[in-house]
């Protein structure tokens, strides 16, 4: 698989991905074919995995991305995951043209070959002669401790965000296993949308993800064809034509 | 004063100074006028081809700056012993070009273009001296801006900002409603902190759709 | 190789060196017979002299040096001392001020309120004679310390340091709690770098906190 070939490690944060995947693949970066990106992008998390590579979170936090713009398509009004696509495009198209600009900017770059002296080592008065309104010290202290005066809002979202960060680590994709098994025990079969629903703490979302991904990997549960549905592996019953795509190519 | 020794003059504050030096204080140093000294400049230069010096000077901004010329570098860095310079990874001229097509931006800026942490990248073309701060961007949180440098344009054979390479391709991205397209930064997690990136952003667009004009 | 290219690399050589440089060294890095090198300088400061130019070399002991001609001395001096009349940039009145208010204080701890490295903004400080050294601080590291000059006192109208405008609300600026004071750097300019915040302003309130015991 062509998977195989990526050397992980000179990537560039998500996007960097999504960019090498659009070109390899030859999708239209103008009007990108989302499924196929994210079974690519996923098969690229599954390879970081079989590396043994960890990926920091900005990685899953973009597979969770693309799941959710694969699925928001889906729900009654495409009208959001069509919005999420267009920025999702631009931010790729932003960044090709950043790196396009980048590999022309460094074919200019002599500055490697040109050199220049330190200034003359003269005893001169380097003291400083302007004169200044007092005033202007406290403005530039302005400058610096309005970062002092947070506004509470601004505090709660420093708290969240740091609390995010820490949580991370702290909670583990088992807690959302242990969750995501206990729903399904209860009703045989959730939405995917329950399964987030009310978790906004990004590294929750996450963790979610991530533990559907496991379960399914380790043949636990069934996706369903559409991704919006998750239940028991051959445990669906009435339905049985949802064959999920991991099922059919076991 | 005679021509030869205004040239003089300015040749030895070029020398003296090392750094970029603004045109203004070559002026006030050497006693001429500020509008004669770019042809002070140029005949000096002028005087350097003919002879295939080995120094020049380089405008950057409206500052000039004495070097030596590329076709030496071999010969000066036997002489010197200096390393081979390690060329800016792809990282840093990625983090360099964002910085240069769209200063003065924040830390967040960049971040945002290229969806990683960009800090230390920043931090090390502070180091190198290719950026530097340009002030604090009035939004909560009040981040530092940076700016490229005269290091940056003597580095990438530039006088100014304005001779940048057009973007490639640009005319395709900047036309309006592709402008709409590269507000992206809504969907990130961070979406209050990216009242900022926006704002520069726009900015940013803006000055793509001026320099077009101006192209 | 012809003469003239010759006579391009060792200017350049001699120019990008700076300090003195040994004939051998020239020899060697310029290709040349150790024993043309004289003649090429030679033939150089003959050039310089023809045209009156601003610079020349000069031989010291087995080595060579360029070097300012010394009748241009007047000028430089005066285009070296223009720098003190720049106005200070926004990162080094911030510094200023945060050493103003806070003195004395270790780099550390300006860095730690500005979010960025301002190690040579206060070397920059210290040059135009605004702060000087005020002693060390007894902890780890034993940083230096910084404080306001009178030079500082006179630029800003002050007599002296209790004179310094009061800052909005900076009752909890001044109090001894300055741990306190130091917990605004959670608020870094850009928010994601987080990770990092933490534990830099760990540090900072260490650092406040010995610079507490230490007063």
């Amino acid at each position: 698989m062509d998977t195989i070939s990526f050397k992980l490690d000179v990537f560039e944060g998500p996007l960097d991905v999504l960019l090498n995947l659009i070109t390899k693949h030859k999708l239209n970066i103008y009007d990108i074919e989302i499924s196929k990106l994210l079974e690519q992008y996923l098969l690229f998390i599954e390879e970081a995995h079989k590396q043994d590579l960890e990926l920091a979170g900005e990685f899953l936090e973009m597979a969770a991305r693309l799941i959710y713009i694969k699925t928001a398509a889906l729900l009654p009004r495409p009208e959001e995951a069509e919005q999420m696509k267009k920025e999702l495009e631009g931010a790729l198209i932003e960044l090709s043209l950043c790196k396009a600009a980048a590999r022309e900017l460094a074919e200019r770059n002599v500055g490697g070959d040109i050199f220049v002296r330190r200034p003359m080592k003269i005893k001169v008065d380097m003291t400083y002669s302007l004169v200044h309104e007092p005033e202007r010290l406290v403005e530039a202290y302005a400058a610096v401790s309005n970062k002092k005066i947070v506004p509470e809002n601004q505090k709660n979202r420093i708290e969240h965000k740091i609390n995010s960060v820490v949580k991370r680590r702290i909670v583990p994709v088992l807690t959302k296993v242990v969750h995501i098994l206990r729903e399904l025990y209860a009703t045989g079969e959730v939405y995917m949308d329950k399964l987030y629903e009310g978790v906004t703490d990004r590294s929750a979302r996450v963790a979610t993800f991530l533990a559907v991904l496991e379960l399914t990997r380790f043949g636990r549960i069934t996706i369903s064809e559409d991704n919006t549905l998750v239940f028991f592996k051959g445990e669906r019953g009435g339905r049985t034509k949802w064959k999920s795509k991991k099922s059919s190519e076991q | 004063m005679e021509i030869k020794e205004k040239l003089g003059a300015v040749e030895a504050v070029l020398f003296a100074s090392g750094e970029p030096i603004e045109l203004y204080r070559i002026s006030e140093a050497c006693g001429v006028e500020v509008g004669s000294v770019p042809s002070l400049i140029k005949l000096l230069n002028e005087r350097y081809d003919d002879c295939g010096s080995g120094i020049c000077i380089k405008k950057l901004d409206s500052s000039y700056q004495m070097c030596t010329r590329e076709e030496f570098a071999p010969q000066i860095k036997t002489a010197l012993e200096t390393k081979k310079s390690t060329p800016l990874s792809n990282a840093a001229m990625e983090t360099l070009t964002i910085i240069a097509y769209n200063q003065p931006v924040s830390k967040g800026f960049v971040e945002n273009v290229r969806g990683v942490d960009s800090s230390s990248v920043v931090n090390n073309l502070v180091e190198k001296g290719l950026v530097e701060e340009a002030g604090r961007l009035d939004v909560p949180g009040k981040p530092i801006i940076y700016k490229t440098t005269p290091v940056f344009l003597r580095s990438f054979g530039l006088s100014s900002i304005a001779d940048l390479p057009p973007l490639p391709g640009h005319e395709n991205v900047t036309t309006d409603d592709e402008g709409e397209q590269i507000s992206f930064d809504t969907v990130t997690d961070e979406e209050s902190d990216n009242a900022e990136t926006i704002t520069t952003n726009t900015e940013a667009a803006e000055d793509a759709a001026e320099h077009d004009i101006s192209d």
